[in-house]
């Protein structure tokens, strides 16, 4: 703009940067995005959390380099080093120089490796669910808070009557049926097929929370003036949606996201007991650990390895969505 | 208002004979034949195709919905093999309890109640109270310890906390009787006593996300212009905390407790089985197990029933929360 | 007044009262607040020292972003520790309040200290009615008042900053104020505990001249009746010249000038006084001329410019050579006694300045 | 330190049993139990409710096994809980009486002074109405032979329909007078004394007949009676005043009250009575110690005294279907490719599963030992190789979708694959797949199946599961589909021997059905392992059915 | 300048529901009944007493609120009742500055993004980008680059109101309805946007609905005033006469209670006195007659009309208009002008408040 009190301004700011020697560009600053990088960096709580994570992730992508290394199958198992009963020979689970975390009773399979395997499974399975049905509860729950009206009623309705479909049943019912039409009575089920319709049946469900949760919050949102400035600069629905009212809804998307992630892989293991899902034939590490829990009396070390580990997953999860959370918040101090 | 619950109340109503439909057409989705567990001794192919016409599963399916749902309305003759007469609210008549599912369903749903309406109180209470902490401590290690500590519940999971506490309290420690559910009207104490460990479970699984979602929106909320103007007014933390800040950051608990209480009434399952209580969720999965279609259509339909009067509830307190939120 | 306990004045009035001589009720020294923020250190106060007596009204004026609001958040100790740092000496009727415990602070806030917030929306819980709020501030420090009572205080205090059918007002949320109202709901927060130190932010800029003279009244009566001391931020010259017995200018985290009213507004000595009063527009004269204000832009209160932070918008900056540029003026003597100016221009000159190039534009107009 | 020392389990007992011929052994009372004494409350924690207490539907093994208390049907199972059984008269004065030694007439004369729980008497007549109530349609569940027999066709409720003619008898049955009950048969039955030691012969009063609603309150002619019965939670069982012992040759009546509770896991159950705490001192855990839980059980000595160790009738095996796996030499490598001690580890050991070679289990009366295709306890992949001579045979295994069949597909998988087979598991729907593998042309080539007979007699296995006459589209009990004439010849020459003469040819049979045509892997037999409480007293595991059973039980005082 | 109105407004009303719980107890008649045009590049001044419907009236013209009766023609458009697509080619060119700066601006957004938006949600490219334009936006308001990149809560109250006028400004509209937006400045920057307004709207044929309570700077920027009273326009004109020969009593009140930097010390003024009305139930007849001086009867059954005077230029809603200068005393109150001394809670408390309202002229 050429206008004249600018040239007045520009006036002033060529003197004053004059002086202030300093180079204008200093003053800049930083965008939010590399500010919410910054303030990650700086917190210990994210480092050692992301690190946790980014390890279980490359653990999760290097399997086949891990077993090669580790030399032992997921499948092969190792019964002449059980006792009568199928419990572990030797100190802590049968803990040896080639089976680091012991032998599963029973079958007599090595731990490590099989949780190693598992991991990626499970991960797989709860990060695509966990995204999936955070990115279709994000959408469905802004758009009905922040419209209302009957898109609200009408999502409501979707959503309440998600909520108070059996779960079970219709995983029951639709599992076998979904597999049938793929699959030949006499065709094993594959690995992948599963875990997809695992991942679908966890989309379908699981988006609710967050939806409503996002609701909620928009609704409150939506009364704010800062929704009624971007209205009246003509802010289309999207931009209303995902630029104006989504950063304003980190915090509990975050959680319940981070959150979500370890339910997914219980549940996942929930559901391969009544048959839905996994088989025993694709190692998981949800699996493992529901199977472990019978164990808590008489094999503890069996217990001991992968609880450890989901604790150690979930609080890593948690500790870096808080942090996240922290960093993004520009309120937040430094 | 007025319009506003009329509205909501008319959604439900559509919600659950939604649910209702649903739930009637699962009849012919399940992988197993519904009549076989009606089937008289000795099945054989001619025989359940007798069963499925005395049970009128070869009448047109609205005629059939139409006989449920008039069941539920008025009661209806169910034939002998059903024990006859079926006063309303009947929702039909369970082969495999051998009762009506009525009587199930009254039987189950105190124990449900009993666990879940405690523990809810439990739960919030504990999730918030931790979250509160970890937000006004933020960044030390108590912030840390407290959300860790409502993780433990997150990530191990019932069947570990419920079979700990189990094992110590009941087995070895013997300070708690062995779980059973004791109508609170008959004894008060033994009700406490014989549920305590489910609600203390219950609460720590659930109180993680409570925990959370209070500290992160705590966050946000301490940080508004408004708690500062509470602090200049001269209040101290409880009231800045508990009444200005938590107030305004209670939204999405709120949301949440109504999913969570609204879901947990249907029934907890593995809260159930690990105590071995029979609550709602015992029986719809023992149900769904044994294929028994008359009690799984009446236990989805009470879930149902709680999930959509849990939301509804939700939405009436978001505006008794915030003026501003009008309902419309 | 029918406030339960007796008028503070005759509380407690002798310690302060006695030392008054020496030492005002609030007294400020070399306060400093500092932000870290990720582009480097705000510093929005940047060394700053005044006192106010009870029963005087101290004036602030200054350029928007200058740390008006800081000073007065800092002297009720609300910064976030984490967030800003304080430093420097609060003392209020003799007692350092900086680095005192949070439990004393707030005690003294809201009764000893209170404040009047700028942005009054923003500062009003907005899922409690207006009148609820009120009557909670007057509950911390009457803890035996029953809910009645407080209502009735609080519906008074609504009445008398002049919101109409204050009893019905009262069960109204803050959104549903206009800007105006709830401005005043603010100020009847603030005095219903007849604060013996009010600090008011702004308190006038969303109310129209008729409620802003009756509100300036209200607070007159509240000096008059308390002996109260008031600090008043505005930016309305006119509300300072009517009711402030002291102004203190500042600029770029600094005080420039101080002195009586009559001293700074008829008498200014720092150019940017001279450029603020020449900006006012009239009531007066050429409707459609052009305002005068100061050229340039606000100073970066990172980066501020060295020496003095005035200089690359004064005109006279290059009369005294580099100085201007590299040595930050202290705030010392402008001649008459109580008058302080920072600024390198030696006194004659800035006379002959003041003479020769505002007082015609500028407010003697 | 594991060093597995001491987990080995010497479980293994023979049956014995004999048909009584001395009416004496049929009189009461019972001899008293070593140690008993009278009184207090025997508490029977169980996962899940009982599901008929009805008589004339009572099939499960809780249902079999608590009905003794309140119901006394014509023959009843004299046990020792070591293998020694003896059927003997229970309403009747003798195990029957074959008229014509032709099996197809049978007379039961009903013993003095047996009355019901209201205290009138108990007469040919009730006896003959609960049987004609069984073949009623609404009262589903329950076994079926008697019907069948009488019907002499598997649609009985059609020939005769109960609902029509409850005044009347079924045809073939008829109450000459007051004290006998006789029966007249198409088609000689000679296992009809075991027949009726099933709870279809439990009398009822017609006035007492409430249909279905039966199921919650039956009425008693044992030595116990309803007390309350919380639906799905709690029964309790008082004593029955009017219960005569000197007319009961099998049951006591010592503790005041019995109650099963229903709701806690097999693991809670078993950590309740394991602690011994209260009320669980005269507790027992219904459900056998899980898997998880058998080293912790079994590596505690303390627990010795109250734990009860017995094999069971319950045979598993895994199935081939005869009609895809039509090649001998194929089912034989199958059968020596199995590793049956690291199947018993899988599945927690011998406290849980003991290895089995043959079709019968051993507690068959005739039981003959014997290992077709020896391969050691770990199976011998070599010589399967060596009978597959270099094929590769594609086999699907059809699993149900549980965690128990998972395991145990897991193990077997891998031990077949071992011995060349390619083996593609294939999950089935847990509740649908008893119906899926009985249907004739399901499409797996293998599966697992378990058989429980309802009598310790060959007659009650080999029949019913290799007479391949039997075969029909769907519900056959016969899943290999086996079906070999000069087999279905033989087993009808022996069903026409007397009863007692059976048992060892049986045993024959057994052996060459699995030597010439091997149309299963026999895998493992139950191994009942059970816990109770320290003041219990009496228990033992039936021969019949390896479940306790509760005649002798009584609470230490 | 054209004769053509920009901005037509005719019959303008908003009625809210006042809640009690969850029952609707009454209604607060927060804008009743508004007339006026403003036509391209003139700027009407909107002031009045706090509360008299200033914003919520701001509100509609942008149609953020619904209104309850009446319409609203832009550039000849009826847009009363106009849909979010309707508008939208529309909301270029009205934009509106808001009242309250800080609860306008999106906590999670930097300024950046904030001033970008309205660039960004249009399609709209600037030469040399979006950033260099929000840029050139920010130092047009007086603020550094350096804030770019910071949020809304790190500016102090007058930084706050800049942003806010930097983002109306960035889609160059043809009307802006700017809600005070100059009233937390401080004076020096105050007139450099004040220039800057009227700078623009010179160059770009702006026109503003200016809503202020600093009479002032009203008189500096506005060609035409607007004097509410409780939901109504009581007086409208031009700005000289409105200042200079004010008709109606409520304006001479106004007029005469602006606080003077050239007379320190309390100033004399007009003192209204009486029952302050309020919206949720205004006075019958004339609005304003519960604290004019000069009611009668007939203000209390009559309600006057906006009726034009002087050759229509101005109007006034007014059955004894005043005339002469707007200095002078009341003439012909009831009340006796009483000066008083002494100090002010004295003062007050000893008010007589007239039946019907009074004047004070307090001279100290
Ligand atoms: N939390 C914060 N982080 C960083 N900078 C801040 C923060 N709060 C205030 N500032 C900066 O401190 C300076 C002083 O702010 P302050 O609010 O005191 O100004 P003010 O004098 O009250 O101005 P106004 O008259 O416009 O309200 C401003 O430049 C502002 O940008
Ligand atoms: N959402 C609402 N619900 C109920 N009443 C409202 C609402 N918004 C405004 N009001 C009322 O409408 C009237 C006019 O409000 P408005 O905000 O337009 O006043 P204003 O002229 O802008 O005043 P100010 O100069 O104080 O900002 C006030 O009495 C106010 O209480
Ligand atoms: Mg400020
Ligand atoms: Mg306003
Ligand atoms: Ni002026």
């Amino acid at each position: 703009m050429s206008l004249s009190p600018v040239e007045g301004v520009a006036l002033a700011e060529v003197e004053s940067t004059g002086d202030g020697s300093a180079p204008a560009k200093r003053f800049v600053g930083r965008s939010p995005g590399q500010l919410a990088w910054a303030r990650l960096k700086r917190d210990r709580t994210a480092l050692v959390s992301g690190a946790m994570l980014v390890f279980f992730v490359l653990v999760a992508l290097a399997v086949p380099l891990i077993q090669a290394v580790y030399g032992v199958g997921p499948k092969e198992q190792f019964q002449g080093r059980l006792d009568g009963f199928g419990m572990p020979l030797g100190y802590a689970g049968g803990i040896t120089g080639e089976h680091w975390f012991g032998l599963e009773p029973g079958l007599g399979r090595d731990i490590f490796i099989r949780m190693v395997h598992g991991l990626r499974t499970s991960l797989f399975i709860a990060f695509a669910a966990a995204v999936i049905t955070a990115a279709i509860g994000v959408a469905l729950g802004t758009l009905a808070g922040y419209l209302g009206g009957w898109v609200d009623a009408v999502i409501n309705w979707i959503t309440d009557l998600t909520l108070a479909m059996p779960f079970l049943i219709i995983a029951l019912a639709l599992t076998p049926t979904i597999a049938l039409r793929f699959y030949g009575q006499r065709e094993a089920v594959p690995a992948y097929f599963q875990i997809s319709v695992l991942i679908g049946i966890f989309a379908l469900f699981g988006w609710t929370s967050t939806a409503r949760l996002v609701r909620g919050q928009v609704i409150a949102l939506r009364e704010r003036e800062f929704v009624d400035a971007a209205r009246a600069s003509g802010a289309g629905l999207g931009h209303m949606l995902f630029r104006q009212l989504l950063p304003n809804v980190w915090a509990p998307i975050l959680v319940s996201f981070s959150l979500a992630v370890p339910q997914y892989i219980t549940s996942e293991a929930a559901l391969s007991f009544i048959g839905v899902g996994l088989t025993d034939a694709t190692p998981s590490f949800g699996r493992m650990i529901y199977r472990s829990l019978d164990y808590l009396q008489t094999d503890p070390a069996y217990v001991f390895f992968p609880g450890i580990t989901i604790f150690a997953l979930v609080l890593a999860f948690n500790l870096f969505g808080d942090a996240l959370r922290d960093a993004l918040d520009p309120k937040s101090s430094r | 208002m007025a319009r506003f619950l009329i509205r909501r109340l008319l959604s439900a109503a559509l919600t659950l004979f939604a649910v209702s439909v649903l739930s009637f057409l699962m009849f012919f989705a399940l992988p197993r034949d519904p009549v076989t567990g009606m089937c008289p001794k000795n099945c054989n192919p001619e025989r359940l195709e007798r069963v499925r016409q005395e049970l009128g599963l070869n009448d047109p399916l609205i005629a059939q919905y139409a006989g449920y749902m008039k069941g539920i309305v008025t009661g209806r003759d169910l034939g002998s093999a059903q024990g006859g007469r079926c006063d309303a609210p009947c929702l039909g008549w369970s082969y495999v309890s051998n009762e009506a599912v009525t009587d199930s369903i009254a039987r189950v749903l105190p124990v449900t109640l009993s666990i879940v309406v405690p523990a809810a109180i439990l739960w919030l209470l504990l999730g918030v109270g931790l979250g509160m902490v970890s937000a006004l401590r933020r960044g030390t290690w108590l912030d840390r310890a407290a959300i860790g500590f409502s993780l433990t519940g997150a990530s191990l999971q019932l069947y570990f906390v419920g079979a700990v506490l189990l094992i110590v309290f009941v087995y070895n420690l013997r300070l708690l009787p062995v779980p059973s559910y004791t109508s609170l009207l008959d004894d008060p104490l033994r009700w406490a006593s014989g549920l305590v460990l489910a609600w203390v479970a219950l609460a720590f699984l659930f109180s993680a996300i409570y925990a959370r979602l209070s500290r992160a929106q705590m966050l946000e909320t301490l940080s508004e212009d408004f708690v500062r103007t509470a602090r200049a007014k001269g209040l101290a933390k409880p009231q800045v905390y508990g009444r200005h800040a938590l107030r305004a950051a209670i939204t999405p608990v709120v949301t949440i407790a109504g999913l969570d209480v609204g879901g947990a009434l249907g029934g907890t399952v593995i809260t159930e089985t690990t105590f071995g209580l029979n609550g709602m969720g015992r029986l719809a999965v023992d149900a769904v197990r044994s294929g028994d279609l008359p009690t799984i259509m009446a236990t989805v339909l009470i879930a149902a029933i709680f999930v959509v009067l849990a939301n509804m509830v939700v939405d009436l307190l978001y505006a008794a929360i915030d003026p501003r939120v009008r309902l419309r | 007044m029918d406030s339960p306990e007796p008028a503070r004045s005759d509380d407690r009035p002798e310690p302060s009262a006695r030392r008054a001589a020496e030492e005002p009720y609030l007294r400020v020294r070399d306060l400093r607040v500092h932000f870290d923020t990720t582009d480097g250190v705000v510093r929005a106060v940047d060394g700053i020292s005044f006192g106010v007596d009870r029963g005087r009204t101290l004036g602030i004026v200054g350029e928007s972003g200058s740390g008006k609001s800081v000073t007065s958040l800092a002297v009720l100790g609300l910064h976030d520790p984490r967030r800003g740092t304080v430093t420097g000496e609060i003392t209020l009727g003799g007692r350092q309040l900086v680095g005192l415990p949070e439990e004393e602070v707030r005690k003294l806030r809201g009764r000893d200290v209170a404040m009047i917030f700028q942005d009054p929306l923003s500062a009003l819980h907005p899922y409690y009615t207006v009148g609820r709020q009120i009557a909670e501030a007057y509950r911390v420090h009457h803890p035996r008042a029953g809910k009645r009572e407080a209502r009735n205080r609080a519906v008074d205090m609504l009445g008398r900053v002049g919101i109409p059918q204050p009893a019905r007002r009262f069960d109204q949320y803050p959104h549903e104020f206009s800007g105006g109202m709830r401005q005043r709901a603010m100020i009847a927060m603030a005095l219903v505990n007849d604060p013996a130190l009010l600090i008011a932010d702004e308190p006038t800029t969303a109310l129209d001249v008729t409620v802003q003279a009756q509100i300036l009244d209200l607070l007159a009566d509240l000096q008059a009746e308390f002996h109260s001391a008031i600090i008043l931020i505005t930016h309305d010259l006119g509300v300072v010249a009517q009711v402030a017995d002291e102004v203190l200018v500042m600029y770029g985290g600094r005080a420039v000038e101080h002195g009586s009213v009559e001293q700074v507004l008829r008498r200014p000595q720092h150019p940017y006084t001279w450029g603020l009063l020449s900006s006012v527009p009239s009531l007066h004269g050429d409707a459609e001329a052009d305002l005068l204000p100061i050229p340039g832009n606000p100073p970066s209160l990172i980066n501020l410019p060295p020496g003095c932070a005035f200089h690359p918008r004064c005109r006279y900056a290059g009369r005294n050579g580099d100085r201007s540029r590299t040595e930050v003026p202290a705030l010392g003597p402008a001649g008459e006694p109580g008058h302080l100016v920072a600024c390198h221009l030696p006194a004659e000159e800035r006379d002959r300045l003041y003479r020769s190039d505002v007082a015609q534009v500028g407010v003697a107009r | 330190e594991n060093t597995g020392e001491g987990t080995t389990v010497d479980a293994t007992r023979q049956q014995t049993g004999v048909i009584a011929t001395d009416p004496k052994d049929s009189q009461g009372p019972a001899a008293e139990v070593e140690g008993a004494t009278k009184g207090g409350t025997f508490t029977i924690i169980r996962e899940t409710p009982i599901s008929h207490l009805d008589p004339q539907r009572t099939y499960s093994f809780a249902g079999l096994m608590a009905s003794p208390l309140f119901a006394r049907y014509l023959t009843t199972w004299k046990d020792d809980g070591k293998g020694g059984l003896v059927l003997v008269g229970d309403l009747a004065e003798t195990p029957g009486k074959n008229v014509n030694n032709d099996c197809k007439v049978w007379e039961f004369t009903i013993k003095d002074g047996v009355k019901f729980e209201d205290g009138s008497p108990i007469t040919s007549k009730e006896i003959a109405y609960g049987i004609a109530r069984s073949f009623d349609p609404d009262l589903t569940s329950g076994p079926t032979y008697i019907q069948e027999w009488l019907a002499d066709t598997a649609q009985f409720d059609t020939k005769w329909d109960f609902k029509k003619n409850k005044t009347s008898l079924p045809p073939g049955l008829t109450t000459p007078d007051a004290k006998t009950l006789r029966f007249e048969f198409a088609k000689p039955r000679c296992d009809l004394p075991f027949a009726v030691s099933l709870p279809t012969t439990a009398p009822l009063k017609p006035e007492q007949d409430t249909g279905v609603n039966l199921d919650q309150k039956p009425f008693s002619s044992g030595p116990y009676k309803i007390l309350k019965n919380q639906a799905g939670v709690q029964i309790t069982l008082d004593r029955n005043p009017n219960w005569d012992p000197k007319t009961d040759p099998v049951r006591h009546q010592y503790p005041d009250q019995f109650v099963w509770t229903f709701g806690p896991t097999a693991d809670a159950a078993v950590n309740r009575v394991i602690a011994d705490n209260g009320a669980d001192q005269s507790a027992l855990a219904w459900n056998y110690v899980p898997a998880s839980l058998v080293a912790k059980v079994a590596g505690d000595q303390a627990l010795k005294s109250r734990t009860i160790l017995s094999p069971t009738p319950s045979a598993n095996q895994l199935v081939i279907n005869n009609q895809r796996v039509k090649d001998l030499k194929v089912r034989q490598a199958l059968n020596y490719a199995i590793d049956r001690e690291g199947l018993i580890k899988a599945l927690g050991g011998q406290t849980v599963a003991q290895p089995m070679t043959t079709l019968m289990p051993p507690s068959t009366i005739g039981y003959q030992a014997y290992d077709a295709y020896p391969a050691g306890a770990t199976g011998n992949p070599e010589k399967a190789k060596e009978l597959l001579g270099g094929q590769t045979p594609e086999l699907v295994l059809g699993v149900a979708d549980n965690t128990n069949e998972q395991q145990i597909a897991v193990q077997l998988k891998g031990n077949l694959e071992r011995a060349g087979f390619k083996i593609t598991v294939r999950n089935i729907p847990d509740d649908a797949k008893l119906d899926e593998v009985k249907k004739k042309d399901n499409p797996w080539d293998l599966y697992i199946g378990n058989w429980a007979a309802d009598w310790p007699s060959g007659a009650s296995i080999l029949p019913v599961l290799y007479d391949g006459r039997t075969i029909k589209p769907e519900g056959n009990s016969n899943s290999a589909f086996f079906n070999d004439d000069a087999i279905n010849a033989e087993m009808d020459r022996i069903l026409a021997l007397p009863p007692a003469e059976q048992g060892p040819e049986w045993g024959k049979l057994d052996e060459r059905i699995m030597k010439e045509f091997a149309p299963v892997v026999p895998l493992y037999v139950d191994v009942a392992y059970a816990v109770h409480g320290s003041k219990v007293g009496g228990v033992f595991i039936s021969s019949v059915f390896g479940y306790p059973s509760f005649v002798n039980a009584y609470v230490k005082q | 300048m054209s004769t053509e109105p920009l901005l037509r407004v005719r019959g303008l009303s908003k009625h809210f529901p006042v809640r009690d719980g969850f029952r609707t107890t009454g209604l607060v008649r927060a804008v009743d009944g508004l007339d006026f045009d403003v036509r391209p590049g003139e700027t009407l001044g909107l002031v009045g007493e706090s509360g008299c419907g200033k914003t919520t009236t701001g509100r509609m013209l942008v149609r953020l609120l619904e209104p309850t009766a009446g319409t609203i023609e832009f550039a000849g458009r009826d847009i009363t009742h106009a849909g979010r697509r309707e508008l939208r080619p529309l909301r270029q060119d009205l934009q509106i500055i808001f009242q309250d700066p800080y609860a306008s601006l999106n906590p999670r957004h930097t300024v950046g993004r904030i001033v970008a938006m309205p660039l960004q949600v249009n399609g709209i490219d600037p030469p040399g980008g979006v950033k260099r334009r929000v840029q050139e936006l920010l130092e047009l308001v007086g603020l550094n680059p350096e804030h770019y990149n910071r949020y809304p809560h790190e500016f102090s109250g007058g930084q706050r109101q800049r942003i806010g006028i930097a983002r109306a400004l960035a889609l160059r509209p043809k009307l802006i309805v700017a809600d005070e937006p100059v009233s937390a400045l401080d004076v020096s920057i105050q007139a450099q946007v004040v220039n800057l307004l009227r700078d623009l709207q010179r160059e770009l044929d702006l026109a503003f609905v200016f809503i202020a309570h600093d009479l002032a700077v009203v008189r500096h920027f506005c060609q035409r005033v607007a004097v509410m009273y409780l939901g109504r326009i009581v007086e409208i004109g031009d700005r000289a006469d409105i200042y200079e020969r004010p008709q109606h009593p409520y304006t001479r009140a106004l007029l005469s209670a602006i606080p003077d930097v050239t007379a320190l010390g309390p100033a004399g003024r007009i003192r209204l006195t009486g029952d302050v009305p309020t919206p949720l139930d205004p006075p019958s007849g004339c609005r304003f007659r519960t604290r004019c001086w000069k009611a009668t009867e007939r203000c209390a059954t009559e309600e006057p009309a906006l009726v034009p005077r002087d050759g229509g230029r101005q109007a006034t809603a007014c059955h004894y208009p005043e005339s002469g200068p707007a200095a002078a005393q009341p003439e012909n109150g009831p009340a006796a002008a009483q000066p008083e001394n002494g100090p002010p809670a004295a003062r007050r408390e000893s008010d007589p408040a007239p039946v019907g309202g009074g004047v004070e002229e307090v001279a100290e």
